[in-house]
């Protein structure tokens, strides 16, 4: 099973058309880390507005052309495209690709023992089709009228009746979903089919359960989202009235052109079936990540580890039947606002499971600080605060109050930026020695850490208070109103966490390049771990393992009572 | 070059009794029930907002314009092609290479059949009498679920007509491997002809 | 699979008689449909007959009659779930609202 | 070394906080707001201020909420901080294999689930279910329909008759007639047209909720009052102003460019001062159709 009888590859076939899963998990993590990078910029920019509205923005104020910023100045539809496309680049562009299809990737296959994933030209498309989904995306930013401007969700009739740059991200998001469903089918092969010999589907490590589960939700979910960006195509090209109902008049114009007979509520039925377990892809790998973390540096097996499994296979299945608790202010009746918020109850069930084991896992452990470990504490009260936020929101009668306000932004950022991101940003740190042979920096990295930890938490905690207020989201300039105006500190005090959050990155980002060439060489197995990708050369050869490995044990024997060493690898035949 | 390596691309794994194709493909069609789901979603959901009278009403019978013979002609030829893609699996399996071959060639023939009469005298049919998408909420979603479900066929000939020409290669080299493969079309091919199943009363007969 | 080849000649019988017996409903369903039955029993006897080709298609063509692997049929009965949830739920909208709403802007 | 990390740790969080305290202050500059009418009520980082008569329940249910939140929060951060403290990895500290028993999760998460089922079924159901069935009687309430569009709220009396004119997109005129209210039906002839939501204190009021283009959304934060207004529905939204003065009406979904500046004033006043607006604005707009004649 040796590499050696292979041709050695091409310089293109190796590092650019690679059916290597190392290689375009690689691939993956770069891009969509541009992307994550790219899409926090656009922010940066709206917080100028949103702080400062209407003032001309300093140093860069005019390199955006008098089409979108005259005199420095933001329009509102610029600000709406950022806006849009803020949502769309973050979570299908950035978090996304890094947690599937970087961590994923690269990870899973080792984990599991593979030499590969099960269809690697399937995975190298899919890589590539989301390459060019995200080329799509960014250059609807040159068209006419801009990018999409109607909100990541976006609602028609607004999204039917906007400017050619939607178009453009329907195609985009096609070729998205397209990736991201030759993604999860080849994830749910390779998980289930090439597991090594006594590598049991209860000795998996969690992070390839939650990669499992997750693709479920892709493979299941993703499709509706497919057919009704076909149908907005639709509407928009062959210029049939899906989401049309008869009778529009916009800007005075009667839509005589269109049947109607449509509803604008098929579309947010169809997109929500998508977008909800949509959240669960965002945060059921995060959630497997910050599980290594834990296990690996409180030198203790996880708490609870298979009542976290039985959690998270009832999370994603519950996942796709909560969707309407988007919609309860669309005019829903009682019956299927009940059911909608029955469910939505209970899915916070398995998260609270999953918290506390991960929280208990920590008692009687023998916490290292590392790196990679602060995040993934760090990851525990911010997705708390999440995932506690969300319950008002969930409850019909007190999302009266606080549906589509501040409330709902810090709601769900603090599952996805300090939550997901800061995941991210664990397995960077944990598993970047695996994938170059040497460490990032502490210093920078805890510099990176505490940095960030403050300020993420200075953008998005006002919010609360800005939507307990009243504050709608997606304002071009909150001031306008009284109850805006009130708490405009709040934004100013958001901005400019964000701008310093943004400064907060430098460090990462010189770690991340410099440590690639002249970082501390290390082991295979620099953190004691037990899991088999520890077991593989740093970085792993093509076909990862020099022999194939036999599993004996579960993922997290750690401090094994009588036993010289405290961690037990799962491939070690020798008892404890 | 990576298949050798990879286990299970031929041979099934001796717990899940599967090979990898095989397990992926029944996932695609998974989702591909999502798709359509999501269609028929639409279909159901429009016709039910729709009032019983007035120019947005649902048509039905004559009012639909369309040609249940040729819907019906359409739907044996499918169901025909299913049987054609089977049985040239069944002639690889015992080792009948030439057979298999007619049988694909069969298949892709009928399938070709399918998307002329499709075009050649449904759609056209519908253009020439000012009937398009636009035209009404229950003719936009019929030309986009048949249109979809025809670009699926066109999908299932083209990768028929790689097994039937440079595909073929494959059976001289592993012949268990182009078996297989045949297989997994085949289960896309009797999926496509399961959608056209509903597809067919829900639009033409109800 | 590991079927002998005369296992798998054996079922080119079964794969004629589903043929002739998908074909017969489907003239069958034409035929129903000329009936002018009350519009709920026309939509259950198509959808009805139209289940029962599909049941055969993937019984027979798609092997699910043979078919041993936990896996697909785990796979199956999941989306068939999340399926009915999905063609179900939106059009429930139609009937579950605030009292006094109507389905028109003007008037 | 660890200690040396607790005290780093402890450093940013003062000095965040430091960051923070500031730009609250600083932030607090009073800009004018944008019609130049004075809004009433206070308005400051809690809820606004509350004035309907069924909004109680609303705000009650968040306030429990977060009360619960907080307690939950604050519990598991006691226990999460106490761990890292205690368990850090140090000389002669070693990590234990077996897992704790522990009882308290399984309670505490049973509790949390019984909690939310009340939360749901004793509170927010009843709740919910007064929002969308209970309507007040047509007969005792003010009834207005509020036509939404790109980027403005219309409102229509139904004028002395209580009946509002026949109305249809072909006879929309942005300026002279953004209703499409057809004059020559008998029913339209009283009816009035307003672009401020003026409206009687404690009287019940119902609000028609239509679109002519996209999906807006009718929010009256002061009555906590939210609803989509989507294309090609009227839906109802009823409450009970308790309080006079002048309010916001603010559209809380997207609904293109300018949604921001997609914003209404309500007056809530006593039943003279509302008859008498009444009048006046019904007579303005008639005045200004003999001219156009």
């Amino acid at each position: 099973m040796s590499g050696d009888h292979h041709h050695e590859p091409g310089f293109i076939r190796k590092y650019v058309f690679s059916v290597d899963h190392k290689v375009i998990g690689v691939q993956y993590g770069v891009t969509a880390l541009c992307f994550l990078f790219l899409g926090f910029s656009l922010m940066m920019l709206m917080r100028w507005q949103l702080a400062y509205p209407g003032e001309e923005m300093p140093f860069i104020g005019n390199i955006f052309g008098e089409d979108a910023m005259p005199g420095g100045v933001m329009l509102p539809e610029f600000y709406n495209s950022l806006g849009a496309m803020h949502g769309t680049i973050m979570i299908f562009l950035g978090v996304v690709p890094l947690l599937v299809g970087a961590f994923g990737n690269y990870v899973m296959p080792l984990q599991i023992g593979a030499p590969d994933m099960a269809f690697p030209k399937l995975n190298m498309a899919s890589y590539w089709v989301y390459l060019l989904g995200g080329i799509v995306m960014l250059c609807s930013f040159f068209v006419p009228g801009g990018a999409a401007n109607s909100g990541w969700t976006s609602y028609p009739p607004l999204s039917n009746i906007a400017t050619t740059g939607q178009t453009w991200w329907l195609f985009g998001m096609v070729c998205l979903i397209t990736s991201s469903l030759l993604g999860s089918v080849n994830f749910i092969v390779t998980i289930i089919q090439l597991r090594v010999e006594g590598l049991t589907m209860f000795r998996l490590p969690y992070f390839v359960w939650a990669q499992l589960i997750t693709s479920f939700l892709l493979l299941l979910a993703f499709p509706p989202l497919e057919a009704a960006g076909v149908l907005q195509l639709m509407d928009r090209l062959a210029g049939t009235s899906f989401f049309m109902p008869e009778g529009l008049v916009v800007s005075g114009v009667v839509q005589t052109q269109m049947s109607g007979g449509g509803s604008p509520l098929l579309w947010q039925h169809l997109f929500w079936f998508l977008a909800h377990p949509e959240v669960y892809v965002l945060i059921l790998p995060a959630m497997g990540i910050v599980a290594e973390i834990i296990a690996n540096n409180t030198r203790k097996p996880l708490w609870g580890y298979r009542a976290m499994i039985y959690s998270t296979i009832f999370l994603g299945f519950m996942s796709f039947i909560v969707w309407a608790h988007h919609m309860f202010m669309t005019g829903m009746g009682t019956k299927i606002s009940a059911f909608f918020a029955t469910t939505t109850m209970i899915i916070s069930i398995p998260s609270v499971v999953i918290l506390t084991a991960l929280v208990i896992s920590l008692y009687q452990g023998a916490i290292r600080f590392t790196v990679p470990m602060l995040f993934a504490l760090a990851f525990l009260p911010m997705f708390a605060i999440g995932g506690l936020t969300g319950l008002p929101l969930g409850l019909p009668a007190s999302d009266i109050h606080l549906h589509d306000t501040y409330y709902v932004i810090g709601h769900f950022h603090y599952v996805v930026a300090p939550g997901t991101i800061f995941a991210i940003f664990a397995g960077i740190y944990h598993w970047y020695p695996k994938v170059t042979g040497r460490t990032l920096n502490n210093a920078l990295g805890y510099m990176h850490f505490f940095l960030s930890f403050v300020f993420i938490n200075m953008v998005f905690m006002p919010m609360f208070w800005q939507g307990m207020a009243g504050v709608s989201r997606r304002l071009y300039d909150q001031t306008v109103y009284a109850h805006g105006d009130a708490v405009q500190s709040l934004t100013i005090m958001s901005s400019w966490g964000a701008w310093m959050l943004g400064l907060a990155q430098i460090p990462f980002i010189i770690n991340f390049f410099i440590s690639a060439v002249a970082g501390k060489k290390v082991s295979n197995n620099p953190w004691d771990a037990t899991t088999l990708e520890w077991l593989a050369p740093s970085p792993p050869p093509h076909g990862n393992f020099e022999t194939v490995p036999v599993v004996y044990r579960g993922p997290y024997e750690y401090s094994v009572p009588g036993a010289s060493e405290d961690f037990h690898p799962q491939h070690v035949t020798t008892e404890a | 070059m990576s298949a050798e390596v990879l286990p299970y691309t031929v041979k099934p794994h001796p717990v899940t009794g599967l090979y990898n194709g095989k397990f992926g493909i029944w996932l695609f069609l998974a989702s591909e029930v999502m798709l359509f789901g999501a269609l028929f979603s639409t279909y159901v959901f429009l016709r039910m907002g729709a009032p019983e009278t007035g120019p947005t009403a649902w048509p039905t019978g004559e009012e639909t314009h369309l040609n249940w013979m040729l819907g019906g002609l359409n739907t044996l030829i499918l169901i025909l092609s299913s049987v054609t893609m089977v049985l040239a699996w069944v002639q690889f399996k015992m080792d009948n290479f030439a057979k298999g071959r007619i049988y694909l060639i069969i298949t892709a023939i009928l399938a070709i059949a399918f998307v002329a009469i499709k075009f050649k005298f449904e759609y056209a049919h519908k253009f020439h009498m000012d009937i398009y998408p636009k035209t009404s909420v229950f003719f936009a979603i019929y030309y986009t679920m048949t249109g979809l479900h025809a670009i699926h066929i066109i999908g299932g000939v083209v990768v028929i007509c790689y097994f039937i020409g440079p595909g073929a290669k494959l059976w001289e080299e592993n012949r268990e491997y182009y078996t297989n493969r045949i297989e997994c079309t085949g289960l896309y091919w009797h999926f496509v002809d399961l959608v056209w199943i509903f597809l067919f009363p829900i639009l033409y007969l109800l | 699979m590991s079927d002998a080849h005369a296992d798998v000649s054996k079922h080119v019988k079964t794969y004629i008689a589903v043929f002739a017996t998908l074909a017969t409903l489907t003239v069958i369903t034409v035929w129903a449909s000329t009936w002018h039955f009350s519009h709920p029993v026309a939509i259950a006897v198509a959808l009805a007959i139209a289940s029962v080709k599909a049941t055969l298609v993937a019984t027979i063509f798609m092997h699910l009659k043979w078919e041993k692997a936990g896996n697909i049929w785990f796979v199956i009965a999941l989306t068939a779930v999340f399926f009915v949830f999905l063609v179900t739920i939106p059009s429930l909208v139609h009937s579950d609202k605030p009292m006094g709403t109507v389905f028109t802007s003007w008037g | 070394m660890n200690r040396s990390r607790i005290i780093g740790i402890a450093t940013i969080l003062v000095v965040g906080i430091c960051l923070i305290a500031p730009s609250v202050a600083l932030g607090q500059a009073d800009a004018p707001i944008a019609s130049g009418n004075q809004i009433d009520g206070d308005y400051g980082y809690g809820l606004p201020p509350m004035l309907s008569k069924d909004g109680q329940g609303v705000d009650d249910l968040i306030i429990i909420l977060h009360w619960f939140m907080t307690a939950l929060f604050v519990g598991w951060a006691i226990f999460f901080v106490y761990c890292l403290f205690r368990f850090r990895s140090r000389a002669g500290h070693k990590a234990t294999y077996d897992p704790v028993k522990a009882k308290a999760s399984k309670y505490a998460e049973i509790g949390v689930a019984a909690f939310e089922a009340f939360l749901l079924i004793g509170l927010s159901m009843p709740i919910w279910a007064a929002t969308k069935n209970d309507m007040p009687s047509k007969d005792d309430a003010t009834h207005v329909r509020v036509v939404a569009e790109q980027f403005q709220w219309n409102f229509h009396y139904p004028g002395a008759d209580g009946k509002f004119g026949r109305t249809a997109p072909d006879m929309v005129d942005t300026v002279e007639n953004p209703l499409g209210l057809d004059r020559s039906d008998p029913a339209a002839t009283d009816d009035v047209y307003a672009t401020e939501l003026h409206l009687p204190v404690n009287k019940p009021v119902i609000c028609d909720l239509t679109s002519k283009d996209v999906i807006h959304s009718f929010s009256l934060p002061v009555m906590r009052v939210k609803q989509d207004v989507i294309p090609g529905m009227r839906i109802p939204v009823w409450f009970t102003p308790v309080k006079e003065g002048r309010y916001e009406v603010a559209c809380a979904q997207l609904c293109g460019n300018n949604h921001y500046s997609m914003r209404a004033e309500m007056v809530i006043e006593d039943d003279a001062s509302f008859a008498t607006w009444l009048k006046e604005v019904g007579i303005v707009e008639e005045f200004d159709e003999d001219e156009l004649d």
